[in-house]
């Protein structure tokens, strides 16, 4: 009986880590490449997933196709919030993006709230699911694990391939360097923010196949405080780290679930978080820049 | 082949440069002499678009490139050495030197460049797969001028690349400038070993507050006595 | 003393505003509201400023204190009047706990990894008393009853309404004195070492673990302060959603970087363009104050990147006045 | 013996930084330490000052055991140093930073004396005027010779100075040299050592020589006949220069 | 700023050429627009501007030979208590108001009510339920709507008397005060009524996936489901419980399902689920059942209240619970000024102890002593055939529970409770 709803909660605990993984991989790009710590990361999961939720609602687009969306949406936000604001603060203190993002968080969010006023919504796409002895899989679940592991790999495979992405990586090692090589610097920037964006929102469209009710425009805060743990547990600045420390996440929340409750007395589901969050500090003990961070 | 006239730049609100006038002939080491903080650095980076110039030109050929962003100038053929080297550390010396021969021009020419990069330093064919952050300074440097090399520039700014070499390598290094002289490279250097640098340039200038004091060939520099004792305290 | 000049502004800009809290009618909370924000601004700032580290987790720390005057009123009550310096007491020893525990782990990191690490253990915090029932669990301490029972409604009112706002008031001409004292003696210096570079600063003599946890002590246990007067005291209830929530610290490292890190006049700046801001769109403009405030928000960092007060300051860098700008 | 280096060893990954070093430094003298680039001196100088903890071997300081001592319990002790890399304090001024140095160093001076002596000491270094002035907007060699002064308020007993002269004009070089000189007499600093690719101004300053090769010592003694020696002008010098 | 001027404040007197004397009276709220209660806020905003609407249009307050018009005043405060705490101030000084709308749920009430409580001023609870809120003894603030311990007693009621063989009862709820008040109660009275608690968990605030707890839930095997807390996680119940294949007899969720967009969100998963509600469209709530009581009449009929709403709001929106809540508090206002002749804070107060009357909301009566509301009922909703339907208490219902709800399965294959 334990064994079994231990079961179900490892394999929910990794399809969560996976949109958890890829709900990161923004974060810690943009912070990489522009030392830009997103205060205002989970406005644009919302924006994705309000972008998931009226493509369904208003054209009856499948969440999957609205990924293309998405991606075109957080390119076309990221750009624009680079242009108007983050370019200016690069020269300035470490900390003051941090303020600028914060103001663009509540901006986004308010904006949203204006045109789509406070309401939870959600939507139902409902295509079936797998049949397991122990739990049910829905297959809109897998898919939003599948597409995250489809969009880091892609990612993966654009960064050490093209030249772009080797660019990216020359900016976040030696600015200068990088210019003597020919490299232009601010395009790097505008369009690693970009694209940090674009994922960002990405994940938003996924975490609607996770949880596809209770889409509303204050929905980020929550996703943006499990975000900033991954991203650190994975090794600030490395997409990648993010993406496993996700998995890792998500398989102490869901996971350790069983394992809390045979304690009497307490609430067991609280204390997940409790634990989650105490093994990250633990992570952090062994090895200080998380686990897949340089120096 | 590069006219630099009435250059004026600086940082924030304070002026460094007031007025710099030098040119720079084709297939030739031209040095910039001068004390420390009168602005060498400062002409470089302007001249490269490191920071923007006020006021003056910089022409290329002919071509105004003044407000000419770095990366284009290194389309150009224009690049750099920056002082403090500005590798890439955690890549292999290899990568460093893939990273040089990042556009598409000079991707072309990568076969060429990298035979004369390994020719000039046997030293980083030897360390090729050695992250670039863990070489010693003379391995940095040399891993500097040889990532410039790839961009297959016709000019290149040299800042300072003897710095905190060994003796030895400090003979490698100004060796090396004059081979890619040789090669048919321009050079604009920038140093404070008097000595070795007028024995391999061309011309030479004496930046003095922002300001050129002297500029000649470079007989007339060994020449002049004032000049040698005014400015390069020797 | 001469060090002392630079309080003369801040002193000046607390005493007009209470001036104008008392006699202005329907001002007084707002004022307070601004003194609020003022306070965790200079607590945290305490930290933040002079080290240079963020605490995400900051909150955690008026959590705290919110909890151990919640604790002293609530499971104390027999002890009268008295369970109010307990409060006082136990909000800064648990304050002091959590310093330690956070102090001993989390200052080990650096930079970033240390901000994130830190919401850590305020979510991480929060959970355990949620899930494992402590003081209340979610229910939290409810202590209005309590108090008016005790202390008569008179009384219970004039608590939340008088003694906790003059208690945070005094909380904050303290914290600005310590803030003053911290930046001119060693301990500041040292600490100006350590923000702009830790290595070197131990080759320079400096027990960087020590001044570190000075700041971090002072900071932390002026905010339980705070979240013991302004939160408990004020509200007189602790819910734990509430005081763990991680949005204060954000505000509050906001207003640090909207006045300016590691000056006196920096977080009170910038707690007084904050919370005024705030208040008054939200009175002008009730519902839309905050799709205004952001776009402010968003000039002000772009002209004052350094903050505020470090433009003013750049400003008037050879002028007499500066001696007074700290 | 004021400083006392016993077979220690300092290793990156594989890489042997500093391998099994003796090393013995007199009171009172002025000993130069060169070397190829990579053979070990920066370490050295970590090692020294605490920054790195050796492998192997031992480290003593007027007779004390402080191999493992953090370096800022070893800084009190009379020890101060230079970076190869300045690394100036950057937001503070240049008379903070040299103040530091007074409070924290063996001077361990309280606020307002660390400010006078930090005025005290940018003036013996020639950068008085650029004393209120933001240590970043400085130059490398004036954040050079900022960083002289921070080490030289900390009174120390032993001052390591990592390449304080490269990138100096030639003319500075001779002056600074004296300057260091003057001050070791002055300010009873019993020991400075100095790590210098310029062999001018080692020859002009230092009484005695080691020289560093893989992270071994190659060969110590008087300047003139260790830089003359054959094996070091074929590892290090590549022709003759004195 | 776009509004440079502030409004005038007090009871400026309006232009009228003759008959009485008419002034305004404000009421003051401090709603929450933003932050996390911007929902609950915007549509108690529309309550209370609907009722004053009515108020004024029906000859206002008429309290000696001065007529009143109601004016709300109101302010954002972010769902925040520091903001509560200044707003409360500024109403009762710089507005002079003396009738406070208490702002949006019992943490940020409990906030105001020391302030309130220093400026004199009364404040009426239309979204604050929890019960302690009225054991602390604040005289002066009151409660309009229904307290936390009875948001699910009425749903437990029903099904004992549907199916008294039903009798395995499994709560799964939010671990936050305002839940867990409602559901220790509902606990307790699920005992007396002989129910068999056969699963009980949590699950902390911002949970985006309950699968650990229904895993375990489905084991347990209820035949009922008590539990939710608020719009996100109780729309995030159903949808999983419906992935999980959960099939239960009956499930009450608090607060989500009293809303549209729970429907539109879930689509036929939504079909049979209940939810208590402080209100609801349909309710049988009017002047003739009022006469029938004996009890006296005030307000707009639902008629008139939704489409007053509807103008308001826009054709597409429906009213909430929150809605009628909040312009009962503003009708209960006005009442006991009416019945008091007076706008003296305390005269009022006295005036509401006994005060009882029918409005859309149903009935208002309080608790002399605490301030309680104990005249009005809660109703238990239910989706059955996409409409939101009243199915309890039955002097209140539009329509007969759908027991046992339709599996998922049939569900799924499109079946709904009317089909
Ligand atoms: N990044 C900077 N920010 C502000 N001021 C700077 C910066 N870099 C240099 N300066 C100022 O510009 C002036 C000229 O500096 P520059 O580096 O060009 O001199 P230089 O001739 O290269 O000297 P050196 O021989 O020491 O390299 C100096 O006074 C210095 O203070
Ligand atoms: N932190 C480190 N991690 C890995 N390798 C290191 C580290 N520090 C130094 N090294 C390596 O140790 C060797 C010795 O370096 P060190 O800096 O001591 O040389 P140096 O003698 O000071 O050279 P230079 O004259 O160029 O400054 C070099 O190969 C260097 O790459
Ligand atoms: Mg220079
Ligand atoms: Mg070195």
């Amino acid at each position: 009986m334990i064994a079994e709803q231990l079961a179900a909660n490892i394999i929910y605990g990794l399809l969560l880590g996976g949109v958890y993984g890829l709900a990161t991989m923004g974060l810690s790009l943009i912070f990489g490449v522009l030392r830009v710590v997103n205060v205002g990361h989970g406005a644009f999961i919302m924006v994705g997933a309000f972008t998931a939720f009226w493509m369904f609602t208003l054209y009856s687009i499948p969440p999957l196709a609205s990924i293309v969306v998405a991606v075109i949406v957080g390119l076309a936000m990221g750009f624009v919030v680079f242009m108007t604001i983050i370019r200016r603060l690069l020269d300035a203190p470490e900390l003051s993006t941090l303020l600028a993002t914060f103001g663009i968080g509540v901006f986004i969010e308010e904006l949203s709230k204006f045109f789509w006023g406070p309401d939870y919504v959600g939507y139902s796409w409902d295509i079936g699911g797998i049949s397991l002895p122990f739990t049910e899989l829905p297959f809109t679940k897998l898919y939003a694990f599948g597409s995250s592991i489809v969009i880091a790999a892609l990612l993966y495979v654009w960064f050490s391939r093209t030249k772009l992405g080797k660019a990216i990586r020359a900016v976040v090692e030696d600015k200068e360097g990088a210019m003597v090589c020919g490299i232009n610097v601010n395009m790097v920037y505008a369009l690693s923010f970009a694209i940090g964006i674009a994922l960002t929102v990405t994940s938003g469209v996924l975490v609607t196949l996770f949880t596809p009710v209770g889409i509303n425009v204050y929905m980020g805060g929550d996703y943006t405080l499990k975000a900033f743990v991954i991203a650190v547990l994975g090794g600030l600045g490395s997409p990648w780290g993010a993406f496993y420390a996700g998995f890792i996440f998500g398989l102490l929340e869901n996971g350790s679930y069983t394992l809390l409750g045979l304690i009497p007395g307490v609430e067991p589901f609280g204390l997940t978080r409790f634990v989650s969050f105490t093994a990250l500090l633990l992570i952090l003990l062994l090895k200080p820049t998380g686990l897949l961070g340089g120096e | 082949m590069l006219k630099v006239s009435k250059l004026e730049s600086g940082y924030g609100e304070m002026q460094v440069l007031w007025g710099v006038d030098l040119e720079v002939k084709e297939k030739s080491i031209t040095t910039v002499l001068g004390p420390n903080g009168a602005g060498k650095s400062t002409t470089l980076k302007a001249i490269f678009g490191i920071i923007s110039p006020w006021n003056g030109m910089v022409e290329y050929f002919g071509e105004d490139v003044t407000k000419t962003p770095p990366h284009k100038k290194v389309e150009m053929g224009i690049t750099m050495v920056p002082e403090g080297r500005h590798l890439f550390p955690n890549m292999t010396v290899e990568d460093n030197l893939l990273m040089g021969a990042y556009l598409s021009r000079a991707e072309e020419k990568f076969e060429d460049s990298l035979e004369l990069v390994y020719t000039l330093f046997p030293r980083l064919k030897e360390r090729e797969e050695q992250k670039a952050g863990t070489l010693s300074g003379g391995e940095q440097q040399m891993l500097a001028i040889g990532r410039a090399l790839m961009t297959s520039p016709n000019l290149i700014l040299m800042d300072e690349p003897s710095q905190g070499l060994a003796p030895k390598l400090v003979k490698e290094v100004f060796e090396t400038i004059y081979k890619l002289k040789e090669e048919g490279l321009t050079i604009l250097l920038v140093e404070q070993n008097v000595f070795s640098s007028l024995d391999i340039s061309d011309y030479a200038y004496v930046l003095h507050e922002g300001k050129i004091a002297f500029g000649g060939s470079v007989d007339e520099i060994k020449e002049s006595e004032d000049i040698k004792k005014a400015y390069l305290g020797v | 003393m001469f060090k002392f000049k630079s309080l003369i502004i801040p002193f000046a800009i607390y005493i007009i505003l209470i001036a104008i809290g008392l006699s202005q009618p329907g001002l007084w909370q707002p004022i307070m509201y601004i003194m609020f924000y003022i306070g965790i601004g200079v607590a945290l700032n305490n930290f933040m400023g002079l080290t240079g580290y963020v605490d995400f987790g900051y909150v955690a720390f008026l959590a705290m204190g919110a909890y151990g005057m919640g604790v002293a009123l609530g499971y104390f009550t027999y002890l009268g009047i008295w369970a109010i310096p307990l409060g006082f007491v136990l909000a800064l020893i648990f304050a002091a706990l959590l310093c330690t525990a956070v102090g001993g782990v989390a200052l080990r990191l650096r930079g970033a990894y240390f901000a994130i690490a830190t919401i850590g253990v305020n979510e991480g915090l929060r959970y355990l008393i949620e899930g494992a029932k402590i003081w209340g669990g979610s229910e939290g301490i409810i202590l209005s009853g309590k108090l008016r029972k005790t202390f008569g409604p008179e009384f219970a009112n004039y608590l939340s309404t008088f003694v906790a706002d003059a208690a945070l008031i005094i909380i904050i001409f303290i914290a600005s004195v310590i803030t003053v004292y911290m930046i001119n003696s060693r301990v500041g210096y040292a600490l100006l070492a350590v923000r702009e570079d830790e290595d070197a600063a131990k080759v320079m003599g400096i027990n960087v673990t020590k001044y570190k946890l000075i700041a971090f002590f002072t900071s932390a246990t002026i905010g339980a302060m705070i979240g013991a007067s302004a939160w408990t005291l004020k509200l007189t209830y602790v819910f734990p959603e509430d005081v763990f929530f991680i949005h204060y610290t954000v505000e509050a490292i906001v207003i640090v970087m909207l006045g300016g890190a590691g000056t006196l006049l920096g977080p009170v700046v910038g707690g007084l363009i904050y919370g005024a801001l705030k208040y008054y769109l939200s009175v002008i403009l009730p519902g839309f104050q905050l799709l205004v405030f952001a776009p402010l928000l968003l000039v002000i960092v772009v002209a004052f990147p350094e903050g505020v007060v470090g433009f003013v300051k750049k400003k008037l860098q050879e002028r007499g006045i500066i001696e007074y700008i700290t | 013996m004021l400083l006392k280096l016993e077979n220690v060893t300092k290793r990156f990954g594989g890489l042997v930084a500093v391998n099994k070093l003796d090393l013995e430094v007199e009171e009172g003298e002025a000993l130069g330490i060169v070397g190829p680039n990579g053979s070990g001196k920066t370490t050295l100088y970590n090692l020294i000052s605490g920054v790195y903890i050796p492998d192997e071997g031992k480290i003593i300081f007027e007779g004390k055991d402080i191999t493992n001592l953090p370096p800022h319990k070893r800084a009190p002790l009379g020890l101060a140093r230079t970076f190869q890399i300045p690394r100036p304090f950057g937001s503070a001024s240049v008379r903070e930073n040299v103040a530091i140095g007074a409070m924290f160093g063996r001077a361990h001076a309280g606020v307002d004396e660390a400010l006078e002596m930090a005025d005290e000491y940018l003036k013996i270094v020639g950068i008085y005027e650029l004393r209120n002035k933001e240590a970043k907007l400085l130059t490398p060699l004036e954040k050079k010779l900022m960083e002289l002064a921070r080490a030289l308020a900390m009174k120390p007993k032993l001052l390591l100075l990592d390449e304080l002269l490269a990138g100096m004009n030639p003319k500075d070089i001779d002056k600074i040299i004296d300057l260091i000189k003057r001050v070791k007499e002055e300010e009873n600093i019993a020991v400075v050592s100095m790590v210098e690719h310029l062999m001018h101004a080692i020859t002009k300053f230092a009484e005695r020589v080691v020289v560093m090769h893989q992270g071994r010592k190659l060969l110590e003694g008087p300047t003139i006949e260790v830089l003359n020696h054959p094996e070091v002008i074929e590892v290090y010098l590549g022709g003759r220069v004195v | 700023a776009q509004q440079p001027e502030e409004k005038p404040t007090t009871t400026t007197p309006a232009a009228t050429p003759t008959g009485p004397k008419e002034e305004t009276l404000y009421f003051g709220a401090p709603i929450s627009l933003s932050g996390k209660f911007a929902k609950e806020g915007q549509m108690s905003l529309w309550g209370m501007q609907v009722a004053a609407q009515w108020i004024n249009e029906n000859g206002g307050i008429k309290v000696g030979n001065k007529v009143y018009k109601v004016e709300i005043k109101y302010y954002d405060d972010e769902s925040k208590k520091e903001s509560v705490q200044s707003l409360i101030e500024r109403l009762a000084t710089v507005d002079k108001v003396k009738f406070i709308l208490a702002p949006y749920s019992s943490g940020l009430t409990m906030a105001a009510a020391p302030i309130a409580e220093k400026y004199g001023v009364l404040m009426n609870s239309h979204g604050g339920a929890s019960d302690y809120i009225f054991e602390q003894g604040y005289y002066y603030v009151v409660q309009t709507l229904s307290p936390a311990s009875k948001y699910q007693t009425g749903f437990l009621d029903m099904v004992k008397t549907l199916d008294p063989d039903a009798k395995r009862l499994a709560l799964v709820y939010e671990d936050k005060e305002f839940s867990r008040a409602v559901h220790q109660a509902a606990k307790e009275y699920a005992e007396k009524l002989g129910f068999e608690i056969v699963y009980e968990k949590t699950y902390p605030a911002g949970t985006t996936d309950l699968s650990p707890i229904l895993n375990e839930l489905k084991a347990a095997n209820p035949d009922v489901l008590i539990g939710g807390g608020h719009f996100a996680d109780g729309q995030l119940l159903a949808q999983q419980l419906a992935e999980l294949n959960i099939n239960i007899k009956a499930i009450s969720i608090l607060v989500a399902p009293s809303l549209p967009a729970f429907y539109e969100a879930l689509g036929t998963k939504a079909e049979g689920i209940s939810a208590p509600a402080q209100w609801e469209t349909g309710v049988k709530y009017s002047p003739e059942v009022a006469e029938k009581l004996g009890v006296e009449w005030y307000g707009p009929t639902q008629e008139e209240f939704i489409k007053m709403f509807k103008d308001l709001a826009g054709e597409d929106a429906e009213p909430s619970y929150h809605v009628a809540e909040a312009a009962a508090a503003v009708l209960s206002y006005a009442k006991a000024i009416e019945k008091a002749q007076s706008t003296d804070v305390d005269r009022v107060r006295e005036a509401m102890n006994d005060l009882e009357f029918m409005c859309v909301y149903g009935m208002w009566s309080i608790d002399p002593e605490t301030g309680k509301q104990v005249g009005h009922d809660m109703v238990i909703i239910q989706w059955q055939n996409e409409e939101k339907k009243i199915v309890w208490p039955e002097s209140a219902a539009n329509a007969k529970p759908c027991y046992p709800m339709p599996t998922w399965d049939e569900k799924a294959e499109g079946k709904t409770c009317g089909s």
